[in-house]
């Protein structure tokens, strides 16, 4: 196999595994942006460059801002500080990792088993342009519903996360409307 | 410029639109009703002109244009316009008629608040008339039948505030509907066995050669051709709507509708529609002529039929005291003339009279009309008398009419037409009855029209309302005149020698016979004629009456017979007597069976329902529930049981369905659940 | 239209890049250093001690040492020493004038109460030193200038200076003159009440 | 062992991974993560069976758009929901969001 | 550079650079061919961009200076050319203060990745015929990819200073960036969608040749082109914390915003990567507008393509530059509200704009000025109502004084 795809295989596993035990969430989160870069690293080592880029573009440029504003906004912590295994959790620990192993159990041998129809030699090569004929083909319904999903799910996700109520709403801006907050009490 | 068939359907369009002009407008509109009445009319006319000169351009040729109604499952049902001269002058005849009625009521009505309601009732009249003419479909005809016959009861019961207007109207209706009962088994009879609702579709209509053939050939169990039925029923209807022997007693109570809707319908238009139905469907009726085998033709018991009515019209017609009833017992006998017609093979004669029947017959309704004007509204003869002075032009279109009627020799139209019916009725074969008949109906007419014009318009003004009559105004007697010119002119179109009429009619040659041929039956009936009058004469000419509630001559001599004539033979009483107490009785028997046996079975099924849900709680609250509710007391227990399974911690859901995933998992691949 | 005022203000910056090249009056920096600012005539910084001649500057200087201008300094910068010759006579002139730098508020008033015009203001301003103390007190030797350096910085005012005490000579010899006469006159009547001396010896230019 | 499985290897150890982060950890964001990582293992499995696979046919790639383009949506979604409990609870337990019980 | 073969055919001085790799890489076994290529490449490109930014520093300093009247950097060598080394000396010398409690790997990786990610974007930009680092099929798509990534080196810088302005200055700086990237995005989308493609070579080409012999077919000078160009810059200013929007940095804002708690070399780091962000857009900015290396005009040609290239480079920086000397900054509310309600409904009617041209272009004749005319409406007509409705308040202050 080649020394690109090992290393990069190690590198996801690693930040992979340290973002999720790590205590502090922006760690986490940084260390989850850096699997997400290996990831791209791997979809392009396979030679799909589009998905490669759009992966950046989509998880290390979008979601990655998203997560780490979640964090920010969720920082006003009142109860006990992020420890990774909680006294009172240690039987969902165990059981989670069991569940885990289980899991894991299940997905390997399988996958051995499993009889694999492989192709030797260099992978498809992929243009943009079959991309765009494939998505402006058969799966244009799809693409359409996608755009309709990001859409309701962004509208929705804003109106979950924006402060609507009046005490809420930091002191200087007024629902942007530029209103003088002075005279609050006529009736809105 | 001619019209063609599929246009005929114009000429009844155009009255029921101006009807929607007087039914639909507020109550008390007056022009617009009116001048959409006189349009509708005169646009009806004009196209009637056309249709008749269209018709007359191959008169032996029948112009249809059938249209398909709906279709239901596999068949359609299509109706049609059918344009013959038979059609054609049946159209001239209802627009002219109506076009002239309608100009005399403008005149006539003009007091009356409800004037545009009756001028569209009148229009929806001529519109249901003239459909009924120009159709090529027994049902169509049906459908217009109805309608007219719908007009006639809003137009007897006009002024529906007298009770006994509303009671004629119902009665009128009521009658002719029984008719109409045998009409509608015929037409469903007909269609059922040609399969065609059209009268000539090319070969498969309902009177097309082919078909009449199998009708007439299939017998019935009674030995009665199927074509005998069918035309004896038609003829029930027919004789219902044209007041022959046993359904005539509503015509002269018709009489409570005003004089114009007499002079109309129950003169020239709609009680000619029989006669016309009659003319329509002969080949029908005269389909078992040729054949020996059948007991009985049905064209027979029309002639017997129109004979008897001919005669009891002329009998009761004599005794009368109302102007307007005198003459509606002339339209009965003369009526029964052209059933008589009819009856013995010649529906050419039958139409020309009818034809000539309906102006001289109109004039003379529309004459006793001015009359009732000028005197207030008086119509017993009795308080009538001397109007031959002051009313000038009615006095002489009324003399004209009379003569008409009566058949004075060669100059009125009267005479020809009732002289075609006689030669006609002389040749039939199978019995001379109707012959004889017809011609005591001539003497009978000749006496009873001598007494009316007597009694009316000479001797002295015996009611005040008859001292102060003047001529009225002149909308009346120009109708008057025009009318008194057709009634002496259109004999002249079907003469022996030159008979125009009927060759187009017949569509195709008729005889022609010098004037020398049928002279003897002309001689004969002149001198009946003048043995009417001269009869009139010597009971109410001699010696007038100058007081108003002195006893009528002929009651003086012949007292019985008078008073019988003038209880009309107690035919109403009659039939009170019998229809109506079975009826009576048989409402009676219905009232009881549904109180008592269907109400009685109503109530126990109520009864019973109730005490099987009383018996039914009572099972159930004792019995089952107990057993129910410890069982759902246990489930509940064991459902608050398992809810705690239920923690909210999303990640103890997620291992349970982690775990699962992976048992599944294993179980699949290598448990061997291949 | 949104881009109207944007395009006008790049326009501005525009000219004035293009103009800088070539208008004069925009492009007004003195590389300094090298070229030295032509400061305005009635700059002023510290004071300098008017000599008349450049070879002996502190031999010729103006300065008599009267102390005037020591006295009215108001942050009293100066310092001033009379030149006493061994025998303690005054001799006119300052031994030592030290002038405080560091306290001088350049005020000109000293200029103004110096009845010999001795005192002048001096456009020297590159006088940063590299010692926060001694640097800053000069000293008379540091002091003295010329009267055509007092030419080149004011030129005006040295002019007008000039001008007056030429002026002032010459009433005075007059006056030496009238009373050179009248004591020849006089000469022969008694000798009369002493002429008390005229004040300052006016050095020739 | 083929690249294939060793790619298929590597998606499972990642989809572990984030199977046990979700499993284990408390905090809702770390959660949110571990699914994320999660859905980036499945598409790593789509990419590796368009590669090695007997080929000739793209819709993994074209699955693995959609996935992307799906999950960041996901993501947002999440992390709102996250915001509006810390809004009302003040913190980001899931401890604490466990009123839905019976 | 591609290894691509050296055709005969052209000017010595196009193929100049490609002979001098080839010597170069004669020297080399064959087996390192391809690592040593990749490195020259990387070499040529940090060097060129580098000194680029060296004199790109002090271009703008003299620019800023010729503009106020002032001469600029002319101390150090003549005119100032030395004064960036000197700065670069500076830099390097000034002691490097790192807060207590900071995060000192953040702290420390986030320039470096903000440098790292502003250059590889420069990696599949054609600077000439032949001279493409890296031909990618989806070339543009990998240059936003890159360019997005930087956000997160300034949320690094922003989070690792643990100091509370520089946090909020990170936040409003990714406010910033966030709201310019998707008029970015959305304003290359046409140029993509006319030209088919997304890699870049492929873009250059179709901008080659000359309507009419002297109307490049350059897509700046079509009017959803040059629409789309103007979005483009408006928004490679924002993205790059250039001029008016230069919040972030601005020292009248929060400090120097989330840079607050960096000095010395670190902070020239910062500011590299700014010039060097800026150089890449405007780079990207030439390629898809500019007509990449095509020459203005066909006897123009004789000069090589890189000369070109580089000439349209050098003009938009000293665009950039003149910006900067001109606008006042914008308020984080004003800077946001232009790029969500002016900037993307100008760019997605663009996108409608661009689609019309693509699907008329075979209209020829008189339709050729109906389609431009159409397409010059549908800029310009959106333009004036979007801009009357949303600035409409604006204008010159009005001042209102005491009544005396």
């Amino acid at each position: 196999m080649s020394l690109a795809f090992l290393a990069l295989a190690l590198v996801c596993v690693v930040t992979a595994s340290a973002a999720m035990i790590s205590r502090n969430l922006i760690h986490s989160a940084l260390l989850l942006v850096l699997t997400w870069i290996g990831l791209a690293g791997l979809y392009l080592w396979a030679g799909a460059d589009f998905v490669g880029f759009s992966q950046a573009i989509v998880y290390v440029g979008g979601v990655s801002m998203v997560v780490l504003f979640a964090v920010l906004l969720t920082r006003r912590q009142r109860d006990e500080p992020l420890v990774l295994i909680p006294e009172a959790g240690v039987g969902r620990v165990v059981a989670g990792l069991a569940a885990t192993f289980w899991v894991a159990a299940l997905l390997v041998p399988a996958m051995v088993v499993a009889p694999l129809v492989q192709r030797a030699g260099p992978g498809p090569t992929l243009t943009v342009k079959r991309i765009g004929e494939l998505l402006a083909g058969p799966h244009l319904v799809a693409v359409l519903v996608v755009g309709v999903i990001l859409t309701v799910s962004l509208i929705g996700a804003l109106y979950l996360a924006a402060p609507v109520t009046a005490e809420d709403q930091p002191e200087w801006d007024n629902g942007g409307t530029g209103r003088d907050r002075g005279n609050q009490e006529e009736p809105s | 410029m001619t019209l063609s068939a599929s246009l005929l359907w114009l000429i009844p369009a155009t009255p029921l639109a101006a009807s929607v002009f007087g039914l639909f407008a507020p109550r008390t509109a007056r022009t617009l009703p009116i001048a959409g009445a006189l349009l509708g009319l005169v646009a009806a006319l004009g196209l009637s002109v056309a249709a008749l000169a269209g018709a007359l351009v191959d008169p032996a040729v029948r112009a249809t244009s059938d249209f398909a109604w709906f279709t239901f499952g596999a068949q359609t049902l299509r109706l049609g316009w059918l344009l013959d001269p038979l059609a054609g002058f049946m159209c001239v005849l209802v627009t002219l008629i109506g076009l002239l009625v309608a100009l005399f009521s403008t005149a006539y009505l003009r007091h009356d608040p409800r004037i545009g309601r009756f001028f569209g009732f009148l229009s929806l009249f001529v519109a249901a008339m003239l459909g009924l003419l120009v159709t090529n479909s027994l049902l169509l005809l049906f459908i217009c039948w109805e309608l007219v016959g719908l007009a006639s009861y809003l137009l007897i019961g006009f002024w529906y505030e007298r009770p006994a207007a509303a009671a004629a109207a119902k009665k009128a209706f009521i009658t002719t509907r029984i008719g109409d009962l045998g009409f509608l088994i015929g037409l469903v009879w007909l269609h059922q066995a040609t399969g065609s609702a059209l009268f000539h579709d090319g070969g498969a209509g309902a009177l097309d050669a082919p078909t009449l053939a199998r009708l007439s050939s299939t017998l019935l169990p009674g030995g009665w051709a199927v074509s005998t039925a069918i035309g004896l029923l038609l003829f029930v209807g027919a004789a219902g709507k044209s007041g022959q022997f046993p359904l005539h007693v509503w015509l002269p109570d018709a009489m409570e509708g005003p004089t114009p809707v007499s002079a109309l319908i129950h003169a020239a238009t709609m009680v000619a529609a029989g006669v016309f139905l009659m003319a329509r469907v002969f080949p029908l009726m005269a389909a078992d002529q040729g054949l020996a085998t059948v007991p009985f033709h049905a064209l027979t018991g029309v002639a017997v039929i129109g004979a008897v009515t001919a005669l009891l019209g002329a009998v009761l017609a004599v005794a009368q005291n109302d102007i307007k009833r005198v003459l509606a017992y002339s339209t009965v006998s003369q009526l029964g003339y052209m059933m008589l017609a009819i009856g013995v093979g010649s529906w050419v004669a039958a139409v020309f009279h009818l034809i000539t029947h309906a102006f001289f017959k109109a004039l003379l309704f529309l004459g006793a009309g001015s009359v009732i004007d000028a005197t207030h509204h008086e119509q017993d003869l009795r308080r009538l008398g001397g109007l031959a002075g002051r009313m000038r032009v009615t006095f002489a279109t009324f003399a004209l009419g009379t003569g008409a009627l009566m058949g004075l020799p060669f100059v009125f139209s009267g005479f020809w037409s009732k002289e075609a019916i006689l030669h006609a009725a002389e040749g039939w074969t199978v019995s001379h009855l109707p012959f004889a008949a017809g011609l005591v109906g001539v003497v009978l007419t000749a006496f009873y029209m001598t007494r009316l014009v007597l009694e009316v318009f000479f001797g002295k003004a015996r009611g005040e309302g008859a001292a102060h009559a003047e001529e009225s105004p002149g909308l009346m007697r120009g109708p008057l005149v025009v009318l008194a010119v057709a009634a002496v002119g259109l004999g002249w179109l079907g003469l022996p020698n030159w008979p125009w009429l009927q060759t187009r009619l017949q569509g195709g040659d008729w005889p022609v016979h010098g004037l020398g041929e049928g002279f003897g039956l002309m001689v004969v009936s002149t001198a009946l004629v003048l043995l009417g009058i001269g009869a009139g004469w010597w009971w109410y000419g001699r010696v007038k009456r100058t007081d108003a509630r002195a006893l009528d001559p002929l009651a003086r001599s012949w007292p019985a017979v008078h008073a019988a004539l003038a209880g009309r033979l107690w035919l109403d009483e009659l039939y009170a007597a019998t229809v109506g107490r079975a009826f009576a009785m048989l409402a009676r028997v219905a009232a009881f069976f549904d109180r008592w046996v269907w109400g009685g079975a109503v109530e126990a099924a109520g009864r019973t329902a109730e005490t099987v849900g009383q018996v039914n709680r009572a099972v159930d609250e004792d019995g089952l529930n107990a057993g129910f509710d410890n069982t759902s007391e246990h489930l509940r227990g064991s459902g608050r049981r398992y809810a705690k399974a239920q923690t909210g911690d999303a990640q103890s859901y997620l291992r349970v369905v982690a775990i699962g995933l992976a048992v599944v998992g294993v179980l699949l691949l290598w448990g061997g659940v291949r | 239209m949104i881009g109207k005022g944007l395009l006008q203000g790049l326009a501005v910056t525009a000219r004035n890049l293009v103009g800088s090249y070539h208008d004069p009056d925009r492009y007004t920096t003195i590389e300094y250093p090298e070229v030295k600012p032509a400061l305005p005539e009635a700059y002023r910084n510290f004071p300098f001690l008017v000599a008349e001649k450049a070879e002996d500057p502190l031999g010729t200087l103006r300065c008599v040492a009267c102390q005037i201008c020591e006295k009215e300094c108001p942050p009293q910068c100066i310092y001033i020493v009379m030149d006493r010759d061994e025998k303690g006579k005054a001799r006119m002139k300052p031994k030592v004038f030290d002038i405080d730098t560091s306290v001088c508020m350049s005020c000109q008033i000293c200029v103004e109460v110096c009845p010999f015009d001795a005192i002048k203001m001096d456009q020297v301003f590159e006088i940063a030193t590299d010692e926060r103390f001694n640097a800053l007190l000069l000293h008379r030797d540091q002091l003295a200038k010329t009267n055509t350096y007092f030419h080149q910085i004011h030129p005006t005012e040295a002019a007008e200076v000039d001008a007056r005490l030429a002026a002032e000579k010459k009433a005075a010899e007059e006056k030496a003159k009238a009373a050179a006469a009248a004591k020849a006159a006089s000469a022969k009547p008694a000798p009369a009440a002493p002429a008390n001396p005229t004040p300052p010896p006016a050095p020739a230019p | 062992m083929s690249p294939l499985h060793l790619c298929l290897l590597l998606s499972t150890v990642l989809f572990c991974i984030g199977l046990a982060a979700v499993l284990v950890r408390t905090s809702a964001i770390l959660v949110l993560l571990g699914v994320e990582l999660m859905l980036n293992a499945a598409n790593l499995n789509f990419i590796a069976f368009w590669r090695y696979g007997p080929g000739g046919d793209d819709t993994g790639v074209i699955f693995v758009l959609f996935s992307i383009a799906v999950a960041a949506a996901e993501a947002a979604v999440g992390l709102a929901l996250v915001i509006a409990l810390h809004r009302h609870r003040r913190t980001i337990a899931l401890k604490a969001a466990n009123q839905l019980r019976g | 550079m591609t290894t691509t073969s050296v055709p005969s055919s052209e000017s010595w001085l196009e193929v100049a650079p490609l002979q001098a790799r080839d010597a170069l890489l004669g020297l080399l076994p064959e087996s390192l061919h391809w690592i040593a290529s990749s490195v020259l490449a990387i070499a040529v490109l940090v060097g060129a961009f580098g000194l680029m930014f060296a004199y790109l520093t002090l271009a703008e300093r003299k620019l800023l200076g010729r503009i106020q009247n002032r001469p600029g950097p002319n101390r150090t060598g003549w005119a100032g050319l030395l004064q960036p080394f000197a700065d670069a000396v500076k830099a390097l010398t000034k002691e490097d203060i790192v807060p207590r409690d900071a995060d000192k790997v953040l702290h420390a990786l986030a320039p470096v990745s903000l440098v790292a990610l502003s250059l590889i974007g420069l990696a599949v930009i054609p600077f000439g015929r032949h001279l493409v680092a890296i031909e990618l099929d989806a070339a543009v798509l990998y240059f936003f990819a890159a360019g997005a990534a930087t956000e997160l080196s300034i949320f690094m810088a922003g989070w690792a200073s643990r100091n509370k302005y520089s946090l909020l200055a990170a936040m409003r700086a990714l406010a910033q960036l966030i709201s310019y990237e998707v008029p970015l995005l959305l304003s290359v989308v046409p140029v993509v969608l006319v030209a088919g493609t997304l890699s870049t070579t492929a873009i250059v080409a179709a901008q080659g040749g000359w309507a009419a012999g002297f109307w490049p077919h350059w897509h700046v000078l079509t009017p959803w082109g040059f629409s789309a160009f103007c979005l483009f810059m408006i928004a490679a200013l924002a993205e790059s914390n250039r001029s008016p929007f230069d919040l972030p940095e601005a020292e009248s804002e929060l400090i120097a915003g989330h840079l607050t708690e960096y000095s010395g070399f670190k902070y020239a780091l910062f500011f590299m990567a700014e010039y060097f962000g800026m150089a890449a857009l405007s780079a990207m900015a030439v390629t898809l507008f500019l007509g990449g290396w095509q020459a203005p005009l066909g006897w123009l040609e004789v000069l090589p393509s890189y000369v070109w290239f580089a000439a349209k480079l050098l003009a938009l920086l000293a665009g950039f530059i003149w910006i900067r000397a001109t606008f006042p900054r914008l308020r984080i509310d004003q800077l946001t509200r232009l790029a969500w309600k002016f900037l993307v409904p100008m760019a997605l009617l663009n996108l409608a704009n661009a689609a019309f041209w693509s699907l008329t272009a075979g209209w020829s004749g008189p339709l050729q000025a109906v389609r431009w005319a159409v397409s010059l409406a549908a800029v310009v007509v959106p333009f004036l109502l979007l801009s009357r409705s949303l600035f409409s308040g604006l204008g010159p202050r009005v001042y209102r004084y005491a009544p005396s």
